[in-house]
């Protein structure tokens, strides 16, 4: 009796796992049923390397590297200022700031990760664009610099906190080992902690890397709808988040071409994300096996 | 000597640079929190919550998108508390065996970090297409409920997998089966944990955007929704929507929106921070 | 008859050999301890008296375990019943992170006993014979986690006592605790033999030759002598004892 | 009370029983001579096997205690002392019983002015209040009265230093009476062992109580003197 | 409380009125809707907008009681409808006027023609026009800044359609926004910059935007109130509509509703910047509505571009 | 001269009285284990000698501690260079998780040196100080986490060796070991304290009998009796001493 | 070599040179006896300090390794040994000594005859082979060898048990020499004493390296005989 209610709640809670799963496989197969729907139109060629990308338009291009280029563009923008502010403050908060300090900085800095997204984007758009132009003029309204630049602020904690985290988790006695052997702090920091943390600091930032590639309302509001295939800041232009926003919020109709188009761009961004997120999580493990 | 002077200039470089870096980000989150109140907080008042959406800025309200997201964020928690928590329990306490367990503990892992556009996507598709459920709560919660559940798991899994294995051998060796082990120990033992992992997750979902817009919550609701069934919209949405209008009135709405909608993620993640506080001190083992 | 009775036993993790055609028997109301360097099969040994190694996949066991005659792996009893005979003590103390009260009365609870007057007994009685009674009768309220190590320690005891096993397990019971804790604990073992049979695992080689009637020595997964204590560690008749215990091994 | 101490209180217990035992050897082998009773002369050579089988016992136990209880400072101190109390102990009994094998072997009672002139009496009674003073300081932790054996040995001293001039003297009066006096002697001779035995025993009681060890510089000015 | 109880009882209408589609429509029915709550508390009017083709798409799935279109429905939509068995009645409420518009800094463009337009924001224009003088040679050698109405957007359809002659023909290189509010700010700024969106947001705007006139053929014109209600804006302007189920109709809210809408959205679109249409068109809408006429006045397929709306009820009238 | 000297040290962290009073001193090449129990200051007093209470916040030390007889907290001395030559080694083994080869050299390293033959040979060195080159020889680029717990210990023996300190203190560095690792880390210890002044911290009395040529027994932060070990364990002056080391208490 | 075995060797050696230290005070002590060398008796009296400090230093250091060192199994029955050995050989040293103060005690040298005629030359002989043997086997490890001392230890036994008669049976015929008959009586009983610390020695030596008892169960077929 006991036995078949334990098979029962076994039963239950695996159905509750698969969920999961099914999750996954829905997502592949809604993605891939419209696209596949989208490449008997669209040549796979083409997708992956034209560097033309206006299915809205008359004219209609389906290369979807300027939509790339644009979230690659954004996110090396937020990379740039995520990971040297980010480690650093990491670094810091580990090993130089004293306990109540860091108990104070920690979650503050926190905060700035639980701030919606769209309030960010609200941010770049009316704050920050405006400040930058007075230094660029060349700056255009929509433009990844701002975009990318507060998603980068964004995602600090994502680098700080978990680098934070990471270096926290290497025993403290091997801090001690570096001071007990003459290291001085920056030394104790960039010698032994982080070497030993450093699986769990690659781990942050590619999560923080996955984080800005999918990351939408920032751009979707601050960083323009112009597919461009550009590296140049200045400019506005469009990724894929943002195609697919204004895509779901417009005027066009379902089944058509140019609404499936957003299915081929989800797909692609699956796609990014899913090998990023693959190795973090590949690696997690090996963190984890070498800490116990 | 000169090498240990050396030494200690970099020491003190590193610490100045560090302490700019700090306040970098500590400067940007007080600018846009200045930003935003500045411009937002002399619209707040009760005519403003209680408000249905307006044409009129000086009328507008949020009453019906504060009540839409309550009634998503609780029905997204009602959805994916049992779920994930079953899940996360099965993944610690009886995947460990099978390569099922395995592949779903990846799965898991990619799920947590695909972006929640994609979420929308198959939201839209799943929910509000091919269960016609429209862009109703029920879709929208459901949807939400899937882009949080691997949060929920993944913290129901850390907070059981902090139990140390001992208290369940424990438990085992006093005769208790499995699921006395989990439900009398393991779950009360880690239910501080897995409430802020809960709580963490229903904060994600206030201030989750871009899902909903493609699941298409982006309406003109006059009313507080009654049923699950019901169209909506949410807080955000709102402050898109408003940020997005030609009349200048709408900014400051917009940013009034935003400090409430701040309030909620903030008394959510702080209630968050407390729990693992309490609980940290509390459990040692 | 012996209490516990091991015969011919092989286990495997997998492709690992971590038991060798182990046989002994136990007498009640002894206290026997093993000893070996790490990994010789100490721990999986011990679980092997309540079946403890059923948790962990790929865990074969071959042989006869006996408990007062009859081989807990062949019949088909129920291994929960069975546990409930055999108490358990951790390395680490872990109680259960609810009052000391409700600690005590876990195993009774979850057996379906809810009657407070007798969970009331249970808990004194129990915490009495682990001679924590006096230390905490004013706060059996309190969490189980505010007590120090060794109080902790005695509380698992205790817990354990309260389902009222006849053999009691315990793998390296002190080693996480400070002198004066294992003293105390060392002194409990030493009370409760008169009651229980109880197998202690140790590192700890003075610890073994302290507390213990019967000592056994394993090395690679087999028994290499079996007698008593004071045989092992004044005259043992293996070299190989003699090598551990005079600490000329490895 | 901890394993530790049951255990030091067993071993004490089976301490004082031996030390008991021993005095008992010591009485009756002297009543046998006294007495002429060889009846108890026998049951001192009967109860020899059970001062052995204690001594066995003990040095077993102490053994026993040293390598598996490992007791330190005072605890470590007693079982040392118990040790070496129980040799001592076990000798006095040898030399108990090899009287009484005198006593046994003598043809006739001890002629009485002998023993008077060998002021024998006085010697017997010495050892058996230095042998009572050992162990009651023992069995109460009592170095004040484990120290007054020392006093006490010297009068054995003496008597044994003027013994084997008093018997040649003997020997030289009573020619036919060789045989006896010998036996005397080696019996005079066998009790200032007891008693030199007995100071030992006092020694390691201070030693135990007091950490103190007394042996050879104390003791030195005795031996020298011992036989002189 | 008791007050609003007694509404109930009384023959007021409740219940749940559902509009999707055009977002260009959108603000139309988001005010009716907000006016007719005051009118009638208990009736939900919710407003969607999932585009003009996504709206048609529920509406002929019976999802929705009204669909809010841009456009005039096409020939495989009605053919949607009748095969679900879903009847319809089309409801011109007003136009929707495009204006294009520079910074107050630009002083040199006065007006432009269709043609200027159509070269300046063809696809072929597509990085070889960039400046201004490439358009016409008077103008400086500034260089050029577009700024336009998003690609899933009603507008730009409308847009692309009436300049370029195709939907969606038009050049990619500029900045494309939902947010209109982001173009008048961005143009604003920008000596060379350029942009179109709904004649509202201009209206709103005025003071820091130069209203460009159009030449469609018969002299420049600018868009105002007057110009595109009479038709003579070309051709930067068009009529928008609302369907009405022709079941829900039968409902008392909806048949509420709709009264309501065809009363109300002369002044309301006015508020909100889009053009009403004459007070005798309305007339005519209302007589329809009354009526429940069904079907469309568009022969398939044909654009609405330049059509005067008095025009197309009279024929309908005709019929 | 003594080679290390406390006197009259007093010890807050903030408001706790951590050491109270304590003055000793320690003569050069000889082990000096500290035992106590649990928090009696043991380790707070050791961790004085190289300053590493400065690492931790309201810490302040009141006193002298005298090295060579030069006090290291008055004079500005320069802490880095200081802890340089006062090697610690810590109760869980914990090398940089880095190659065999870079741990030794670490200290070398951060001290600017790099030439390559120096390197090796102090490696080398230090590796056979401390009975570990024969193990690890031919496997110096293996990562040091790859090593067992008794190995790991020894490696941070040498790594600590590697840069000449004349002092190693030693704070419980085999409580985490089992005892055939115990047993090899005491020998290393015995072996070399005829170059070295050592220091250590245990909570295993046995472990202090057997290693250390003076023992101090800590109670409630105060230094109740210092002596040789000898006397410590068989003729302790204090009654305190006799009852810690009896078991006697608590 | 582990710190235990360093102190055990330490043990050892220092045992070594006890034991040879005794053994030549045996040798020297009997030497004095026959060649009539006064001097030579002195030297082992002044030699006896030695011993003792010898003794005990090694008794202090067995403690400390039990103390401190805590040895198990053969390590342990190791010191257990060597403490007891330590003391029989002490008591060895205080023999010999005493030997020593007879012979110079002595007014003239001992009658060849009487020596003749109890064995004493042969006792002598014995006894130092069986030293010698007895500190080989503990120095060489060897049981066997440790075993020859028992054999030799019953022609103690049969010299002593026939001494008292024949000592008798001379001070009959040499009543004038009777003071003389009477040291050399105590010298015989003396060395038997000797005799039987050596089989002790024996004994331990046999239990430390085979762990077997022997005491008293060997020894009770001498004891019963002693002095018979
Ligand atoms: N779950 C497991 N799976 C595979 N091998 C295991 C498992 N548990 C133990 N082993 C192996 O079995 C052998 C015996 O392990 P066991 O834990 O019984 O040793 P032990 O004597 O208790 O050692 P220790 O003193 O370190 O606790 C070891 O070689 C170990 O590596
Ligand atoms: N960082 C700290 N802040 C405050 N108090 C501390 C700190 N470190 C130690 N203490 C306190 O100082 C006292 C001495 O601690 P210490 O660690 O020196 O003890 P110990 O003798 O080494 O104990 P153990 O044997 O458990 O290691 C303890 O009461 C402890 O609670
Ligand atoms: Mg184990
Ligand atoms: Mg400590
Ligand atoms: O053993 P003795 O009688 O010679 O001391």
């Amino acid at each position: 009796m006991q036995k078949v209610k334990e098979k029962i709640i076994e039963a239950i809670l695996l159905i509750c796992s698969s969920i999961t799963v099914l999750t996954t496989i829905g997502i592949i197969i809604i993605l891939a049923i419209e696209t596949f729907q989208f490449f008997k139109d669209v040549s796979i060629v083409e997708f992956f390397t034209g560097t033309e990308w206006t299915p809205l338009f008359a004219n209609k291009k389906f290369g979807i590297l300027p939509l790339v280029s644009g979230t690659l563009l954004t996110t090396f923008i937020a990379i740039l200022v995520a990971l040297p502010l980010g480690l650093t403050i990491a670094v810091y908060l580990n090993e130089y700031a004293d306990k109540r300090f860091k108990a104070v900085i920690k979650p503050l800095l926190e905060v700035l990760a639980a701030i919606p997204t769209v309030v960010y984007g609200f941010f770049a758009l009316t704050f920050i664009t405006p400040i930058l132009q007075s230094f660029i003029p060349s700056l255009a309204g929509f433009n990844a610099l701002s975009a990318g630049l507060v998603m980068g602020i964004m995602i600090i904690p994502y680098v700080s906190s978990m680098s934070e985290d990471a270096l926290s988790a290497v025993p403290n006695s091997l801090r001690e080992a570096a001071y007990g052997m003459g290291s001085t702090r920056l030394q104790t920091a960039f010698k032994v902690m982080l070497p030993a943390a450093s699986s769990g600091v690659i781990v942050s930032v590619i999560l923080a890397i996955s984080r800005a590639i999918g990351e939408t309302m920032i751009v979707a509001v601050a960083a323009g709808q112009e597919p461009r295939l550009t590296f140049n800041p200045l400019n506005s232009i469009e990724t894929i988040t943002t195609y697919i926003v204004q895509v779901s919020m417009g005027d066009v109709p379902q089944n058509s071409i140019e609404f499936r188009s957003i299915f081929a761009a989800g797909i692609t961004l699956f796609g990014l994300t899913f090998i990023l997120n693959n190795i973090s999580f590949w690696m997690k493990r090996k963190f984890v096996q070498r800490y116990e | 000597m000169n090498n240990a002077r050396k030494n200690e200039i970099k020491d003190n470089a590193f610490k100045v640079f560090a302490l700019v870096c700090t306040s970098v980000g500590l400067i940007v989150l007080g600018l846009l929190l200045y930003n935003i109140i500045s411009v937002g907080l002399t619209r707040i008042n009760w005519d403003f919550i209680t408000n249905l959406p307006s044409r009129r800025p000086g009328k507008a309200g949020i009453y019906t998108a504060l009540l839409g997201m309550i009634w998503v964020v609780t029905l997204t928690l009602i959805i994916s508390f049992p779920i994930g928590i079953g899940a996360g329990v099965y993944l610690e306490e009886y995947g460990k065996k099978n390569p099922f367990a395995k592949f779903i503990e990846i799965n898991i892992a990619n799920l947590a970090g695909v972006p929640s556009i994609i979420y929308g996507i198959l939201g839209l598709e799943l929910f509000g297409r091919l269960l016609a459920l429209g862009n109703s709560i029920l879709a929208a919660s459901l949807t939400l409920s899937l882009l949080v559940l691997p949060i929920v798991i993944v913290a129901t899994r850390e907070a059981v997998k902090a139990v140390p294995g001992s208290l369940r051998e424990a438990s085992y060796g006093l005769g208790a089966t499995r699921w006395q082990t989990i439900s009398r120990i393991v779950l009360p033992a880690s239910f501080g944990s897995i409430l802020t992992g809960l709580i963490l997750a229903v904060s994600r979902a206030v201030g989750e955007t871009a899902p909903l817009i493609v699941v298409g919550a982006l309406v003109y609701v006059p009313f507080a929704p009654k049923t699950p069934m019901d169209q909506f919209t949410v807080l955000p949405i709102q402050i898109f929507n408003w940020t997005s209008r030609p009349q200048s009135g709408f900014v400051v709405n917009a940013a009034a929106a935003i400090i409430i909608l701040l309030m909620f993620v903030f008394i959510l993640n702080g209630f968050a921070v407390f729990l693992r506080n309490r609980h940290n001190r509390r459990v040692k083992y | 008859m012996n209490k516990l009775e091991a015969k011919d036993v092989n286990l495997h993790y997998g492709e690992k050999h971590a038991l060798k055609g182990i046989s002994m028997g136990i007498k009640a109301n002894s206290v026997t301890a093993f000893i070996g360097p790490s990994g010789c099969g100490k721990s999986t040994f011990l679980r092997c008296f309540n079946r403890m190694n059923d948790l962990i996949d790929n865990c074969r066991v071959e042989g006869e375990i006996l408990i007062d005659g009859r081989d807990i792996y062949k019949n088909r009893i129920n291994v929960v019943d069975h546990r409930k005979k055999i108490g358990m003590v951790f390395q680490k103390p872990n109680p259960f992170p609810k009052s000391i009260y409700e600690n005590v009365a876990y195993g009774l609870r979850i057996n379906g006993i809810s009657h407070k007057k007798y969970l009331d007994e249970t808990v004194e009685k129990s915490l009495r014979q682990a001679a924590l009674w006096d230390e905490v009768k004013d706060d059996l309220k309190k969490s189980a986690l505010a007590l120090s190590g060794g109080q902790q320690q005695r509380l698992c005891i205790a817990r354990t006592l309260a389902v009222e096993p006849s053999v009691i397990l315990m793998d390296e019971p002190a080693s996480a605790l400070d002198p004066i804790s294992t003293a105390k604990i060392e002194e409990l073992i030493h009370d409760l033999k008169d009651r229980y049979t109880i197998v202690i695992v140790t590192h700890n080689m003075q610890q073994a030759a302290r507390v213990s009637d019967n000592t056994a020595f394993f090395y690679l997964g087999e028994l290499i002598e079996y007698d008593e204590t004071s045989n092992i560690f004044t005259n043992p008749a293996k070299e190989a004892t003699q090598n551990y215990v005079t600490g000329r091994f490895g | 009370m901890t394993h530790l101490e049951e255990e030091l209180q067993k071993l004490f217990y089976q301490m004082n029983d031996m030390a008991s035992l021993v005095e008992g050897q010591v009485e009756k082998c002297i009543s046998s001579l006294l007495d002429e009773d060889k009846g108890l002369g026998r049951e001192v050579i009967f109860n020899e096997k059970r001062v052995n089988a204690y001594e066995l016992k003990i040095d077993k136990d102490c053994e026993n205690i040293f390598t598996l209880l490992n007791p330190f400072a005072q605890d470590m101190r007693f079982v040392f002392a118990t040790l070496k109390i129980n040799y001592n102990l076990e000798r006095i009994g040898d030399n108990a019983e090899g009287i009484a094998h005198y006593v046994i072997e003598a043809e006739k009672g001890f002629d009485k002015q002998l023993l008077e002139e060998c002021r024998f009496h006085e010697m017997a009674e010495t050892v058996k209040l230095m042998l009572n003073a050992s162990n009651r300081a023992y069995s109460e932790r009592n170095a004040k009265l484990a120290r007054t054996v020392f006093s006490m040995d010297s009068i054995l001293d003496d008597i044994n230093r003027a013994a084997a001039d008093l018997i040649a003297e003997h020997i030289r009066g009573n020619i036919d009476n060789v045989m006896q006096a010998l036996y005397l002697l080696t019996i005079i001779r066998k009790l200032e062992r007891i008693g030199d035995h007995i100071t030992n025993i006092a020694e390691e009681i201070i030693f135990f109580l007091e950490a103190k060890v007394l042996k050879h510089g104390k003791k030195a000015s005795f031996m020298g003197k011992e036989d002189e | 409380g008791g007050g609003q109880k007694a509404n109930k009882n009384a023959e007021q209408p409740t219940g749940v009125v559902k509009i999707d589609g055009s977002s260009t429509v959108y603000p139309i029915s988001e005010a009716v809707a907000e006016e007719f709550r005051e009118h009638q508390p208990d009736v939900n009017v919710t407003v969607g907008e999932s585009g003009t083709g996504g709206g048609f798409k529920k509406f002929s799935r019976n999802e929705i009681d009204i669909s809010d279109a841009s456009r005039p429905i096409t020939a495989e939509e009605i053919d949607a409808c009748t095969q679900a068995g879903v009847s319809f009645i089309e409801l011109p409420i007003a136009f929707d006027g495009l204006a294009v518009v520079v910074s107050k800094q630009n002083t040199f463009i006065d007006h432009l023609t269709v043609a200027e337009l159509k070269k300046l924001w063809e696809p072929a224009a597509q990085g070889t026009i960039k400046t201004w003088d490439q358009i016409r040679p008077s103008f400086p050698k500034e260089p050029v800044k577009l700024y336009g109405a998003g690609t899933a957007s009603g507008t730009y359809d409308y847009f692309t359609e009436a300049i370029c002659g195709k939907k969606g023909a038009s050049r990619g290189d500029y900045t494309a926004s939902e947010d209109d509010n982001v173009l008048v700010k961005g143009v604003s700024q920008d000596k060379g910059g350029l942009a179109y969106f709904g004649l509202a947001y201009y209206e709103q705007n005025q003071d820091k935007l130069k209203l460009i006139p159009i030449d469609g053929g018969s002299g420049p014109v600018a868009p105002s109130q007057e110009t595109v209600g009479n038709g003579t804006y070309q051709p930067l302007s068009r009529p928008i509509f609302i369907y009405i189920n022709g079941k829900s109709i039968e409902r008392k809210e909806v048949a509420e509703f709709a009264k309501f809408y065809t009363e109300k959205a002369g002044t309301l679109a006015k508020e909100i910047g889009y053009v009403p249409l004459n007070d005798d068109e309305y007339k005519l809408i209302q007589e329809r509505l009354a009526k429940k006429v069904t079907g469309t006045v568009f022969v398939k397929g044909k654009s609405t571009v330049g059509t005067k709306m008095s025009d197309l009820l009279k024929i309908e009238e005709g019929k």
